[in-house]
C-alpha cells in the first residue's frame, strides 16, 4: 500500500459524548483501558503500509496533538512522508470560519498536490475496528470504481444496532457492487421515515471509509469549493452519482462507529467477549497507542476479577465485574464495580459500590459512595470529580 | 568558546558492567546476557540500573558488554526508554573490540574498565561510577557522589547492612566511626563487620586510572574490582570510604534469590515499591491490549502484565505480557515470562517458566521427588525451558510429570506454538 | 538552572515583517542563512540547563509547530519536562478571542502550578543573541529582586541602534540596579516626544526578557485577569512599580531585536562581521536548529564569493558579495549578488544582478533580471514568486 | 492472528561487513573503522550502504563490527539518521561475542554472517543481500532483488564493467548470455571479460545457510565469501548470476583511492551526484553555523561544509565542518577533515590533513623530494595525521617543511588548538 496516502477526518465530529470530551475532540476520547478512538484507524492504516497519513482537525485538537505527537509510537516518524496535522484556520489569520472539511482540504492542496501516492483512503476517526486497508484496495481496483464507500450490513438485532441503522449515509446498492442511490439521514427525521427508508432500499450504511484516485479528489476539491460547497459525501459524491462508477465495500468483521454515550459504553463492554478483544487487538494487526511507564497491575489479597479488562498499573483490592480499567486505577478493600467504565488515575475508596457509570480521569470516589445507572443510560462523571 | 567547547565534559560517567555469563542461571542465560533477563512482570534486571541513573541524574552510561549482547543491544538501543537519547552522553554500548593491535576479551571487572578508558576520557570527568546490572534495588547515585566528594575519597564503596547471620556469605568491610574503611574481608568465617559491599564504586578518575594501568602490569591478577584494584588501593593507603545505603538490594545471580526477589514485590507493601511515582523504574514498553481475566478467573497476591488471557486461577505469581492461562489451570508462586501459553487443567508450583514456552492440557510442572537433579533447583524451584506438546514427558526434559487427565493438546485460541528454547 | 523554567512569549508580535511572514510568526522567520528567529533564545535556554520550555503562540503557528515538533533537535524530547507549545483558544471552544499574553498564560494555569522549577525566566522570541541565562539567575539572587528586567543602553550611533531606542520599553534605572520607573514608548508618539523621554531618563531599553519567582508569576497573573487585565508588562509590571523591587541587568554582549524589514536585512548583515559570527554561534554555547539532510556548498569554476555567509547544499558559479544565502540555493554562472538575503531552494538564473534585495523561499530569477534597492529599503520578494 | 504473528518477517535482510581495519589507509583507521572515515566533506563511508539500503526500501539491516566501532556505534546509534529506526527491523549493530562454549573474533566475511545466523534467522528472512562498508555508489538493491528472482537464482553478485587494461586488477566474473557465472577469476593475467565483482552479493538465505556450516568444518578455508563460500557454490553447480551495475563505483580501500574518489567529486558534473534528491545520501548532520568566506577569500571548484571559516584561497579541495583556513593560505587538491585549524600564510598541495589537526603559520604540506618515504604515500599524497605547532618539523613527522618564512605559531580567533591525533 506503499501508493495510497490515508486522511483521518475530524470535522464530522460533533460532541456526541458529552460529558467525556468537554476537553477532547471525539477521536482523542479514552477507550478500551489505554487507547483513544483515533489509535485503532491510526493503527489500521499504518498496518496496511500505508506511509503518509494526515489528520485534519476542527477544534480542541490540543488532546490529540499531545496524544500523537510525533507519531513514533505509531513508526510515523519518519524523513519522508510520515503523519501530518492540520488545524482549521492557523494557515492565515486565525479570523476565518470553520466551513467544512473540503475548505480543509482545499486548505492545504499543497500537500495533497506534493503527496507521491496515487491513492487516498479517507476515513472518519471515531471507528472502532481492526480494519484490512488491503482489502479495500484489492477491492476498488478489481471493480475500476472511481470511489469506493465502504459499509456494512445489518446482521444482528441488538438494540445497538437499531441506532447504527438509524442515522447517517445509507446507501442502496445496485448491480455489481455499484451504488445506486445514497441518501444522508438526518438526527430529525422522524423513527417512521426512517423506518420507511431502510425497508425501502437504503439498507446499508456507510461506516466513513472512502477511497478513490488522488486526482479525483483534487477534482472534487476544485470543483467543490469553487461553487462555494464543502461536504465531502453531499457536495462530492451525491452530486456525482450519475456520472462517476461510486461502489460498496462491505466490511464483515468487527466494526463499532461510536457516536453517543451510550454506543461508548456498550461497545466498551463489547471488547469483554474474548473473541471480540482477540480480533480487534490482533488482527490483521496490532493496535498502536502512546506508550507509557508503568508496573503491571497487582492484585491484592481481596481482589476478585471477572470478565473485565485491566490496564497497567492498576492496584486492586476489591471486587470488578464486566468492567474496563484504564492504566494506575486503585481499587480499594470493600468495593464492588460493575459494567463500569473506570478512566485513568481514578481512585476507588473502600465499600464503594459502582454499577454501570462511566468515570472519567481522575475521577475520586470517597467510602462508601454508591452510584448507580441503566446500561442505556450510564451515569457519567467528569474529569477530576471528587464523589 | 568556554562552553561551547566544554559541553562534552562531565562531572561523572557510570559504566554498568554487564557482560557476565551468569551461568548459576542456567537455562535463563543460555542465549541471554543476565542483565536482560526479565524481572518483575515486566522489566529486566539492568532497567534498575538504568533507571537509577537517570533518576539520580547521570546521563552519561557506558555499558560493557561481551556475552550474548544482541537481546541486550536491541533492548537498550540507544537509551529513548531511560530517557537517555540525548545529544551530549546518553547511553553506549561497549562491546571487546580489535585494535590495531589486536583485540581481546574482557579478562575481569577492571580490565573491562581499561580497555574502555578512552571512552571514559573523551568526556574528561571527574569521577566514575562503577556499577553491576544485575542487582534489584533502587539508589540514589548523586547522593553517594556527595558524600565522595565531602569526605574527599579517592573511592567510596556502597554498603548494606546485612543479618549478622548471613555476612559471612558477602565480601564484608571493616571501618572506623568516620565511614574509612580500614579492611576487606572476602566471605570472613567470624565477620567482624554487618555491612557488605554492593558492588557499586565511585573513583576520582585520575586515581582509578592509575591503578588500572598498574594493575594490567600484575600478570597474577585477576583484574577484578573487588579482588584486585580496591584491596590494592587500601593497602596503599587512598582515602576509601563505605557509603551506608539502606533500602531494598539484592544480588539476582542464582535461581534462588532471582525467584525470591519476584516473590518480594507481590508483599502487601513490598520495601521495592514499583508505584512510586518519584522513582520510577523504567523499561521498553510492550505493545499489548489490557489483559483479560474471563468469567472463570481467579487472581490475588500476584502481578500481572498487558496482554494476559486468564481463565484459570493465578495465586502469588509474576506474569509478563501475553500469557495465556487455560480454564481450570493453577498457578501457585510462580514466575511465568513473556508469551508462555498454557493449557487447561495444569498444574504449576514453585516454577520458572522461560519466554515462549507452550505448556500442554493437563501438564503438571512441579517435581514431587526431591532429590530429582533435572528438575529440582538447589532451591526446589523448577526452571522450564522448553515446551511440552508431545507425551514424552520426562525428568529428562526439565519438566514434571503430566496429571493423570488424558493428554489432549493445547490448543489455545488463536495461539500459534511458542518456540522451544532449551 | 535545573530550578528555572522558561516561557517564550510570542504574544507580542505585530507582524511587523511583513512579506516574509505572511505565512508564518515572526519568531519562525528565517535567519542567519539555516535558522528561524526563535532558534536563539531556546538554544541560550537549553544551553543555560533549562529543561522545562514552553512557547505561547497567538497565531498562524503551524510554521513553528513543523519547526520545532517534539523538540528533539534541541534534546527537549524528554520523558519529564522538555517542550510545550500552548496555542491560543484551542483549550475549549474555539470561538474565545484572544485578550493577551497574561490570559494565554492563565489559561494554562495548571501547566505552570505542576512545574516544579521555582524560577521562571519569561523572553519575547525576536531576538538574535547567544545569551548567558546563567548570569541573569545570579544576579537575580544577588540582588534579591522579585523582578529582573534584562536590558540594553545605547553605545554606539549607528541609525539602526537609533531605531532600537526608538520604541519598546524603556527604562529608568535608580540606585542599586534598582528600576525607578518605566514606560512603554508607543509608535505613534512624536519623534521629539520619543527624544525627550530618552535623553530625560528613559535610556534604557528592556529587550523582553524578565525573570522572577514562579510564586510572583502566578500572582501577577492571577490579580490581572481577575480584573481584566492582560498586560503582563503594563498591568503586571508598571502597576506594581511601588511595592515590588524590580531591578535591570545590563546585557553587554551581541543582542540584536528583529522588529522590522530594515532591522531583519541591516542584523542579518551584522553577522558578516566575523566577530558577531564567532560570538553569536558559540559563545556560551551553540544554536540549534532542526537539522536537515543535505550535501556541502559546491563552488563551481566561475564562483567568486567574499564576505558572505553561506549554507549548505548551495550550488555556486556566480559572483556573491556581503549576502547571506541559505540552504539549497542555486547561482549561476555571470549572476551578481550583493548585500543581499536569499531564503532557501532559490535560482538565481545567468547574468542576474541583485542588490539590496530579500528574496523569501523557492523564489526563481529568470536570466539577466535585475533588483535593486536600498539599504534601508531593502526589495522584498515574497516566496515562490517568480520574476 | 496471521499478520499480528508475522510482523518480524522481512523478504530480505541486508547485513553489512563493517569490521575490517582497513589498514592501507594507514593513520587514517588508527582509532577509527574503515566504513567510519570521513567522506566528501559530510559523509562517512559507510553512508552510501546505508542510505542505498534505505533507498532501496530495504529497513533490516545488520551491520557486523569489530574493529575500533566506538565510532561507528555513535555515529549509527539505532539508525535514525536514515531513517532507520523502525520499531520492526532497523539497523542492528553486531559486534563478535561470547557464548556459552566461549567466543571466537569474525575470521572471514562468510564466519561473521554465520556468527549472526541467529540474527537473520529471527526475521525468517527469504533472501540475504551481504554488502560492503566501504565502497562508494548510489545503487537500488530492489532492483537486484528482482532480478535474483526473476532468474530463480541461488547466488546472484553484482558486477561492474570496468576498462580491460585494469580488469587483471579485480575479481572477475565469466558469464554466459543470460548473465549465468561460468567461473571466476581472482586478479586474472589475462581476463576474458571486463565484468568486475563489486562484493554485492544476494543469497536465498537457506541454501547460504548450508553453505556457511559447510565452510565452517573445512579447516583450510579462510571463510570468506569471494575466496571460499562462492567458488563452492559454483563448484556444486548452484544457480548463480551476475547482475550489471551501471553507474559510479569506487573501493575506497587505499589512500590514492579515497583520495581520487572525493576529487572526481568536484567534476562540474560528476557521475555521483550528491545534490539529487531523489537518491539522497543520509548522514548524521553537525550543528554549526553557516560558512564564512571573508573579503579575501578564493574558493573554486571545491566542496566547503558549515561551520568553515576561510579567508585564503581554495581550489579543488574538499572540506569538512568547522576547518579555518588563515589569510594568504593556498589549498589546492586537497582533503581537509573536520575542526582542521590552518593558519595564515600556509602551503597544502595534494594532501589528506586528519581530523582536528593544526597547521601553524607559514607552514607548507607537500613535499618536495619524490623519494621521501615518510611524506609520500604510493600516489604522491600527503597524509598529515598531526599537528605542527612546534619549530622542530621534519620529514619524520609526516609533515613537510615551513616555508622560508619566519615561525610564528598559530592563532586563531577563539580556536583552541587540536587535539593531536599522531
Amino acid at each position: 500500500m506503499k501508493n495510497v496516502m490515508g486522511i483521518i477526518n475530524l470535522s464530522a465530529e460533533e460532541d456526541l459524548l458529552k460529558g467525556i470530551t468537554l476537553h477532547r475532540p471525539d477521536a482523542a476520547v479514552p477507550f478500551a483501558g489505554r487507547y483513544r478512538l483515533i489509535d485503532f484507524i491510526l493503527s489500521s492504516m499504518v498496518n496496511a503500509g500505508i506511509k503518509n497519513i494526515s489528520i485534519f482537525t476542527k477544534n480542541k485538537y490540543r488532546a490529540l496533538v499531545d496524544h500523537l505527537q510525533s507519531g513514533k509510537d505509531w513508526d510515523l516518524d519518519r524523513k519522508r512522508d510520515g503523519l501530518f496535522m492540520f488545524h482549521p484556520g492557523n494557515l492565515k489569520e486565525d479570523t476565518s470560519i470553520y466551513k467544512g472539511f473540503l475548505q480543509s482540504l482545499y486548505n492545504n492542496l499543497d500537500y495533497i498536490y506534493k503527496s507521491k501516492q496515487e491513492y487516498v483512503v479517507i476515513s472518519d476517526a471515531n471507528l472502532v475496528c481492526n480494519f484490512d486497508f488491503e482489502q479495500v484496495l484489492n477491492f476498488h481496483l478489481k471493480n475500476k470504481a472511481d470511489i469506493t464507500i465502504v459499509y456494512r450490513e445489518k446482521d444482528k438485532n441488538k438494540e445497538i444496532e437499531e441506532q447504527f441503522f438509524n442515522r447517517g449515509l445509507m446507501l442502496d446498492l445496485g448491480e455489481n457492487n455499484q451504488i445506486a442511490d445514497m441518501i444522508e439521514i438526518e438526527a430529525d427525521f422522524s423513527i417512521s421515515k426512517k423506518r420507511r427508508l431502510f425497508n425501502k432500499k437504503f439498507n446499508k450504511r456507510s461506516v466513513g471509509i472512502y477511497m478513490m484516485a488522488k486526482s479525483l479528489l483534487l477534482d472534487l476539491i476544485n470543483a467543490s469549493v469553487a461553487r462555494g460547497y464543502y461536504d465531502l459525501v453531499k457536495d462530492g459524491f451525491i452530486k456525482n452519482l450519475a456520472t462517476l462508477n461510486i461502489c460498496g465495500y462491505r466490511h464483515q468483521g468487527y466494526l463499532a462507529k461510536i457516536d453517543s454515550i451510550e454506543s461508548y459504553h456498550q461497545h466498551s463492554l463489547d471488547l469483554l467477549n474474548q473473541e471480540v478483544w482477540q480480533d480487534l487487538f490482533f488482527n490483521p494487526g496490532l493496535i498502536y497507542t502512546k506508550v507509557k511507564d508503568g508496573p503491571p497491575v497487582k492484585y491484592m489479597k481481596n481482589a476478585k476479577v471477572n470478565n473485565s479488562l485491566v490496564a497497567n498499573a492498576c492496584i486492586i483490592d476489591g471486587v470488578v465485574e464486566n468492567s474496563i480499567l484504564f492504566r494506575r486505577v486503585k481499587v480499594h478493600k470493600g468495593a464492588l464495580i460493575k459494567n463500569s467504565i473506570i478512566m485513568q488515575k481514578t481512585e476507588i475508596e473502600q465499600n464503594v459500590v459502582l454499577e454501570n457509570v462511566i468515570l472519567d480521569k481522575e475521577v475520586r470516589i470517597t467510602k462508601g459512595k454508591r452510584l448507580k445507572g441503566e446500561p442505556n443510560y450510564p451515569v457519567v462523571v467528569g474529569k477530576k470529580t471528587v464523589i | 568558546m568556554k562552553r561551547g567547547d566544554d559541553l562534552r565534559k562531565k562531572d561523572c560517567v557510570a559504566m554498568i558492567l554487564a557482560g557476565g555469563q551468569g551461568s548459576r542461571l542456567g537455562v535463563l542465560t543460555q542465549k541471554l546476557a543476565k542483565p536482560a533477563v526479565p524481572f518483575g512482570g515486566k522489566y529486566r534486571i539492568i532497567d534498575f540500573t538504568l533507571s537509577n541513573c537517570y533518576n539520580s541524574g547521570l546521563d552519561t552510561v557506558g555499558v560493557l558488554t561481551q556475552y550474548q549482547p544482541l537481546a541486550l543491544n536491541t533492548y537498550i538501543g540507544i537509551g529513548g526508554s531511560w530517557d537517555m537519547d540525548r545529544k551530549n552522553g546518553g547511553v553506549a554500548l561497549l562491546p571487546p573490540y580489535m585494535r590495531k593491535e589486536g583485540g581481546e576479551w574482557y579478562k575481569g571487572t577492571a580490565n573491562a574498565i581499561l580497555q574502555n578508558m578512552d571512552f571514559i576520557d573523551s568526556y574528561q570527568p571527574n569521577y566514575v561510577l562503577i556499577l553491576s546490572g544485575d542487582h534489584i534495588y533502587k539508589m540514589d547515585y548523586s547522593l553517594m557522589l556527595d558524600y565522595h566528594k565531602e569526605k574527599k575519597a579517592e573511592a567510596t564503596i556502597a554498603v548494606i547492612e546485612v543479618p549478622w547471620a548471613e555476612a559471612s556469605r558477602f565480601g564484608i568491610l571493616n571501618t572506623n566511626e568516620n565511614g574509612k574503611v580500614l579492611e576487606f574481608e572476602e566471605k570472613p568465617a567470624k565477620p567482624k563487620s554487618n555491612l557488605a559491599s554492593m558492588g557499586v564504586y565511585i573513583f576520582s578518575w585520575e586515581v582509578l586510572k592509575e591503578y588500572l594501568q598498574q594493575d594490567e602490569q600484575d600478570p597474577t591478577s585477576s583484574n577484578d574490582f573487588g579482588k584486585d584494584i580496591n584491596p590494592k588501593m587500601l593497602k596503599q593507603k587512598q582515602r576509601m570510604y563505605a557509603y551506608p545505603f539502606e533500602g531494598y538490594w539484592k544480588d539476582v545471580g542464582t535461581i534462588q534469590s532471582l525467584w525470591e526477589a519476584n516473590m518480594d514485590l507481590l508483599d502487601e507493601y513490598p520495601q521495592l515499591d514499583l508505584y512510586d511515582t518519584n522513582w520510577q523504574i523504567y523499561s521498553v514498553n510492550p505493545n499489548q491490549p489490557p489483559q483479560y481475566l474471563s468469567a472463570t478467573a481467579k487472581v490475588c497476591r500476584s502481578l500481572v502484565n498487558e496482554g494476559c488471557v486468564i481463565h484459570g486461577s493465578v495465586t502469588r505469581s509474576v506474569l509478563f505480557p501475553g500469557v495465556y492461562v487455560g480454564t481450570g489451570t493453577t498457578i501457585k508462586d510462580a514466575i511465568i515470562m513473556p508469551n508462555v501459553k498454557i493449557g487447561s487443567d495444569v498444574v504449576i508450583k514453585k516454577a520458572i517458566i522461560c519466554e515462549g514456552v507452550t505448556i500442554a492440557d493437563g501438564c503438571q510442572v512441579s517435581c514431587q521427588e526431591a532429590g530429582c537433579q533435572q528438575c529440582y533447583s538447589e532451591a526446589g524451584i523448577t526452571v522450564l525451558g522448553k515446551s511440552i506438546t508431545g507425551t514424552d514427558i520426562s525428568c529428562h526434559q526439565k519438566v514434571v510429570r503430566r496429571s493423570s487427565k488424558e493428554f489432549e493438546g493445547f490448543k489455545g485460541i488463536g495461539f500459534n506454538t511458542g518456540e522451544i528454547l532449551t
